[in-house]
């Protein structure tokens, strides 16, 4: 059998000193009549060489962003992943290694998440950030959780509409059964009116929270809309695009109390969606209102500077029931890599990727808003990533460009239904101007058909 | 190996004006594209600045500071260090998988719905339970999912008076964080002196305030809770689920399925059970399963089969929503499938034969000279307890944890569960041989006879030694600064 | 960290019945073939037997047992331990390149063959001699090539009394042993006190049987031969060849090249100048430039390009023939052309400006307490002495390499070139900081001043220290024996 | 500029340091003259996402063995390379390390060489083994390299014309400068007759050379030749297929003195042909005149078992003009690599891989010998290759075949012109009935059009 070690010999001097007579009595504790009596309806196994051929057959039945040039992004993005970190990520030692709950045994991986956590602060221009969290979604959540708890309020939860349409979906779903509303501000031009805002809020609004670049590549005025939070009382929760770090302003700069983002765009190989990496970091007073894993600096008994898990008193082990969060695992070897990534960057790799960005994207949008009977859904500026409409049905135009060999954009009106003739297009700095240029050409010819 | 190159923090090995990654120059016409001034920022965030090689020695040199399953014996309880297959790494890298968009069209990923299809299948053979969503994250991202359904079948069953979650007090941190997070009130069940559920505390717990029964079964000390047919009746008589903690689903592949015990829900750890790897700590993936009049609200979306052609279902009208963005864990539910494929069902069912043997053996070496407080045989893993190393040396069961690492062990789960004084939790997995249990075991018993000074000084050969986590938490440093 | 897991012999480790890799069943109708029985084996060889987990510990440990460029500085003399780029390895592992069968048909070649074609004409650029064969296996092998080169052309020339090669004392010993494999006799040339080839004895040792001089440049001792066009006239009058062994390229891309100063043929190693990497000892590979007139010599294949498309020329009637088969060390020539195409020409001559900068420098703190016995500037590497330590002290270079080893630095070249005594060749490549040069150089001085008894039982920290080696040589045990 | 790490900044100070004005300075003792005086005319450099775009772009112009069926051999097999031996080779510790100088800072690379050497005696049935060479041509040369040193004779070295190809060219070039000439012994019959060495030795022959399984793929009744051999005090040398070993007769066994092999179906990826790994192993009597590094093993100043290189007294860096060879950079990674890809298959692995070549590739013997105009080349016994003849123009064939997505064997005329219509069929353990019929399918279809 696959990965066992023992041998019939083997097992018959085990069962000898255990005093059992074979291993079927070692289930003694489980009633006969709770066991299955038959063999699990599952395949026989398949050794290497099957499985490869196996997989390799099914990997062929996908059509990848490296068979068709890839335009998607809403959260997920085809930017470029250097070696090294995936040469990091593949060390034995970080990827085969558990939770550094011995200090002594883990002071590679605990080291490596104090950075990470400086990193993330240096990134959203924040005191503190936690050792991770799942993905964008759920630290949207996580950070309403957090803010909940902090200001004691049982109001509401203000949401722009521009939000990731699975953050919000999320945070919904963790609300669902606590004292608290979530209200979704409506974004009817594309962003979300700093005016609306302060209309809705109120003494006992819990937080507002809004994206930028928010859903449909558009920024957002994130700064005045902090300012209405703030003179509410509410916590202002940032959801931000680590990549637009580069050049745009941090979280922490606009006035954000809490940033938190997708950080796939990291080091993170888009793999269908995960594991993705949820970044959460705040300003210091949130500090014992954190969820999850923290690393902190200390000294050893010989005085040597050395990296342990603490103020573990919060979390799910100790504080069971009162923790701040039931986060056990979390994204360590996804924080590692976005650790690497951003080391690999450093700040002017980080600009420049962003300058292509949203260079890129402008070259594109001006390009395809050329072709007759497309615009721009919305004026307000943009960084990577920006929503046309192509005044049909963007599912179907979308379906055209999938023969052409292009992963044009996203059909914007399976979230938005009044936008069904939109669609979102994501550049990164890996897409080149021929591929621009095709993906414009492709367009053209698809919409005068 | 000494070995003091470049672990300094990446932070203090910058220098000004190095790099590693490179950009290409933009080949688009410029536009001078005028971002509004309050949006952009003055300079990029003050990142270290480091070359290619700087980054390399960091981080190589750092991960050899880990102990790991590909290094050492690593058997810490309720974590199932088994070996991580090398070819599912490799697999995981075919360009077909890795590079796949989340957002993609259904026609051009069929390939990969196909897998995820045959996991959802597996996982409800295995569970014995008819409905399944491969969403949650991790485990206890599968317990609040699980919760959040129960949550939202008692609302449409108008019983939203079952605001009580049940916890056995040897249950995992995450049950009752859970039940917190997902509205409900915990409430603490006692551990009879056999390690399994007081039925007597049960019973006068369970009401018509009863939501859900979370239970870990084999339980955290290893123990299968032999009365789980009667407690499945009992709280299902009190109107309220059974939830199944499957963190220790390892030990029972095809020898006894949730579904036929009584679960209602259950997650699954597929990093551990199906070998994820961990990570470090993450990433993981907690699908849950459910009964059929649950189905209706898992998170949606769904792989579902029309004739030859897989999809996402969406269309799920009273689901609890989302836990989160995009489909799932992919990179781990794909491994999980390769193991399962691998393993095949007389494969499963082996690997949970040698995990209870192999715990079964270790247990007998172990109890040569340390308490096993409860009576065998166990499951796939069993607490030990230190104290009687306590009470004459006043040696702890830390110490004997750190003293093991001076010998190239990684230490047993240590105070946990709670219910066991100074307890041990081992958890040998089935990819060990006996000779390294022997030489573990050998190791445990001769560690006992030490000098007390030597273990409660331990470890001596790490590059640090008892890092002081008063001092941590007290004057919290979480983060460089210049 | 002690780890004393797994790193017994392998087949120590053996147990009979483990299995690792398995196979599928045969899926053909079984055929009943009949080999002759005198073929057969009656078993399989006694090949260890032993589990996937096993072997990844095993032989995971086993390389925590080595200093590498990724983890150490590592400034080993005359090997450009330079940095090896991650792309490299992603890039060589794209199966359009990793799975070509190398008889494939030209047509489904067209990739690799482009890359092999820009590869030649780079090397051709680099040093400046118009036709190339990228067929040898390392550099020793791209002296034989070029030596059987040498003699067909003078065989062809009806000189076969050309039987000489004429060798620097200070040169590497694979240049003496090409020349006597390749049927010549090798004559040494002294070098002058200035570390440079003796005019003198050159001009008393060339004559009618010189057939080829050997020549480093820059030399072993990092010292670029500055008489070299003397030298090469020198020898072309008396009707013999210059081969200039370009182990030390790393210093002179794109500042001077060999076909320039004098050369009629070179070898490189590209897994050193061009970043191979070493793969702890290979592989290699050593392709050859020549003159014009010694093209058709070479050995055969060479690719070529005929429009736009590029084939195999076989039609070389000429050609020495082979020196190996297929094409040659396609991995690391794919790296080399990697490596080419990311620092492109600038890159190139700045990679050899920092080597000499770094060596430079590194001399100069080096020589705060050190003999360095030759005038600088040095080019690429320098050769240091210890014999101040070992006539004070009676500690040896090797004593200072030993100890280095506990600091976490890898030794450089000990004992060579023969002509420097307690010789400590010293080349630091470009890839590395200032700051590391300095960390180095401190602790090389700080060396100096410690307690003798300290150096000459170094190391101590390692997980053997002085294995004794007459003893292996005296009894030797080269293979494990039950 | 990639990879450098000092900045204008620390020049400037090292330079201050070392006294120079500039780097130009530094390069003062070459004589401006000599230098160069213009760029390299080589491209402009490249970052990583250029890079990578232009490898793949190149990688795509090539039609590998994922992409056709591969059927080929001569050498070169399509071998299944288990992932552990990725895995190990990749590890920084193993691929950037240099030559294992330093015992203390290379036991890993010692002890692996040492485990090598093992195998590689366990594999050919012989009592000692070199650390490696460079592959399986120049191995046959350093083999008669041995035995002319060995046996101090003049006369001729006798190989057959089975024997690879561009084995036997490798070893004419070899020895064209010495005092040693080769004669080809004719094959007429695809296997060398027992009888033809009796007739050609005589007592200056230094060795003959014989490999089995032969380019043909047919075994070569080696133990006979090997009595001949011997009869005339030469040197038998044999050429063998390390894969075989599962289910043939091993060198050693069947008297063979030197034993080399193409190591590259251990573990080493097909890559156009390098690199691969030269396996060279013999009886003790001969270990003095072994080319190249050795490994022994010793106990260290504190008793502990260890292991250095050994018997360097011979190698080039001692010995010189002396040495046994050239040889100093060698195949070690490779070496690596076929230790842990004999130690994953073990003797029931290698003996299965054995068994599946031999039962694919009589399968598809027997399925090509169906169509109509196939035959059998020879019908002496065969391993994982055989050679058919179809009776036409083999290359044209194969031309065709190709089109249809088979790389469907070699045309084993380009060695052997009175050949041109056979074709050199490889079939490993990869290789599927379903691609196997659907070859014999696609050979019928061509050879009736
Ligand atoms: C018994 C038990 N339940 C739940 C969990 C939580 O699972 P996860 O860490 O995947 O969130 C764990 C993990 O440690 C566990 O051991
Ligand atoms: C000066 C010199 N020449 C030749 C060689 C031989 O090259 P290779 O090891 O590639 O055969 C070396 C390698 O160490 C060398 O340093």
């Amino acid at each position: 059998m696959p990965y066992l070690l023992n041998t019939e010999a083997d097992i018959a001097e085990m069962l000898a000193r255990i005093g059992a007579a074979s291993i079927d009595d070692l289930f003694a504790p489980i009633p006969s009549e709770l066991r299955l009596q038959r063999p699990l309806a599952i395949p026989p196994g398949m050794d290497e060489i099957t499985l490869t051929e196996h997989m390799s057959t099914l990997a062929r039945k996908n059509q990848s962003a490296s068979d068709a040039v890839c335009f998607l992004g809403g959260g997920a993005y085809d930017h470029f992943v250097p070696s090294v970190v995936d040469v990091i990520a593949s060390r034995s030692e970080n990827y085969t290694a558990y939770t550094p709950y011995q200090a002594e045994a883990s002071q590679g991986t605990l080291q490596c998440v104090f950075e990470y956590q400086t990193l993330m602060c240096q990134l959203a221009g924040m005191d503190v950030a936690n050792a991770s969290l799942y993905e964008g979604g759920s630290a949207v959540a996580e950070a309403v959780l957090m803010a909940l708890s902090f200001t004691g309020r049982t109001g509401e939860v203000l949401i722009a509409e521009s939000v990731h349409p699975e953050y919000r979906l999320t945070l919904e779903t963790y609300l669902a059964n606590l004292n608290c509303k979530v209200r979704t501000l409506p974004t009817p031009d594309g962003v979300l009116n700093p005016d609306d805002v302060a209309k809705a809020v109120n003494d006992q609004t819990v937080a507002v929270v809004a994206q930028s670049p928010n859903f449909f590549g558009h920024l957002e005025e994130m700064e005045a809309i902090g300012v209405q939070a703030k003179k509410a009382g509410a916590l202002f929760i940032a959801s931000f695009d680590p990549v637009s770090m580069g050049i745009l302003k941090r979280p922490g700069d606009y006035g954000a109390d809490i940033a938190v983002a997708e950080g796939q765009g990291l080091g993170v190989p888009l793999g269908f969606g995960g594991p993705y990496l949820g970044i959460l970091a705040c300003k210091k007073e949130f500090l014992r209102k954190i969820p999850g894993r923290l690393v902190g600096q200390t000294t050893d008994r010989n005085g040597v500077r050395s990296w342990v898990l603490t103020l573990q008193a919060h979390e799910q082990h100790i504080a069971r029931n009162r923790a701040t969060s039931n986060i056990c695992t979390n994204q360590s070897l996804l924080a590692l890599r976005a650790t690497v990534h951003l080391t690999a960057l450093g700040p002017q790799g980080l600009k420049e990727t962003a300058e292509l960005c949203l260079q890129k994207s402008h070259y594109a949008a001006s390009e395809l808003c050329k072709i007759p009977g497309v615009s721009m859904m919305s004026a307000t500026p943009f960084f990577k990533e920006f929503t046309i409409r192509v005044g049909g049905d963007a599912k179907e135009v979308l379906k055209r460009l999938r023969a052409e060999g292009y992963h044009a954009g996203l059909a914007t009106g399976q979230w938005y239904p009044n936008r069904k003739d939109c669609i979102t297009i994501a550049v990164t700095e890996k897409r080149t101007r021929e591929e621009i240029d095709g993906l414009a050409a492709k367009l053209a010819s698809v919409l005068k058909a | 190996m000494n070995n003091p190159q470049s672990t300094e923090l990446i932070f203090e090995l910058s220098h000004k004006g190095r790099r590693c990654h490179r950009l290409p120059a933009s080949d688009v016409p410029m536009q001078t594209v005028v971002l509004p001034g309050y949006q952009t920022a003055s300079a990029p965030p003050p990142l270290p600045e480091v070359g290619e090689i700087d980054l390399i020695r960091h981080f190589t040199n750092l991960s050899t500071r880990n102990m790991c399953i590909d290094t050492h014996f690593y058997p810490l309880g309720s974590c199932t260090m088994k070996y991580n297959p090398k070819r599912h790494e490799r697999l995981a890298g075919l360009p077909g998988f890795a590079n796949l968009h989340p957002l993609q069209d259904d026609d051009t990923i069929q390939g990969m719905l196909e897998l995820l299809f045959g996991m959802q299948e597996y996982l409800i053979e295995i569970s014995g339970l008819p409905a399944v969503s491969l969403q949650p994250a991790a485990g206890a991202q599968g317990e609040l999912a699980a919760l959040f359904v129960a949550a939202a079948y008692f609302r449409d069953k108008g019983q939203t008076h079952r605001r009580k979650v049940l916890v056995p007090d040897s249950a995992h941190g995450t049950n009752p964080a859970s039940a917190a997070l997902a509205g409900f009130e915990a409430v603490t069940i006692k551990s009879g002196s056999d390690g399994l559920v007081d039925l007597n505390d049960l019973k006068t717990k369970l009401g018509d305030d009863t939501g859900v029964f979370m239970i870990t079964n084999p339980n955290t000390l290893g123990l299968f809770e032999k009365n789980i047919k009667t407690i499945a009746e009992m709280v299902h008589g009190a109107g309220g689920l059974i939830y199944l903690d499957g963190a220790n689903m390892n030990a029972i592949l095809g020898i006894t399925r949730p579904g036929d015990f009584g679960a209602d829900m259950q997650h699954y750890n597929v990093h551990k059970t199906f070998t994820g790897p961990h990570g470090g700590g993450g990433p993981g993936s907690g699908p849950i399963t459910v009964r059929d009049f649950l189905a209706p609200y898992l998170p949606a979306p769904i792989v579902r089969r029309d004739g030859d052609r897989y999809f996402l279902d969406n269309d799920m009208p009273k689901s609890i929503g989302r836990v989160r963005s995009f489909f799932g864990t992919i990179g781990i539910l794909f491994r999980g499938y390769c193991y399962v494929r691998t393993l095949g069902r007389d494969g499963l069912r082996a690997a949970s034969e040698h995990a209870v043997l192999n715990a079964n053996y270790l247990r007998a070496r172990v109890a040569e000279g340390y308490d096993v407080p409860h009576p065998g045989p166990c499951m796939h893993e069993f607490v030990a307890s230190a104290r009687s190393l306590m009470k004459g040396k006043k040696v702890r069961a830390m110490d004997v944890c750190k003293r093991l690492l001076d010998f190239g062990y990684h230490a047993p789960t240590v105070y946990f569960p709670l219910v066991v004084p100074e307890a041990l939790m081992m958890e040998p997995t089935e990819t060990e041989s006996r000779e390294t249990l022997d030489a573990f075991a050998d190791t445990l018993l001769a560690i006992r006879n030490e000098d007390p000074e030597m273990l409660k000084s331990a470890p001596h050969t790490h590059i640090v030694s008892r890092p002081d986590e008063v001092k941590a938490a007290k004057e919290p440093i979480l983060r460089w600064q210049e």
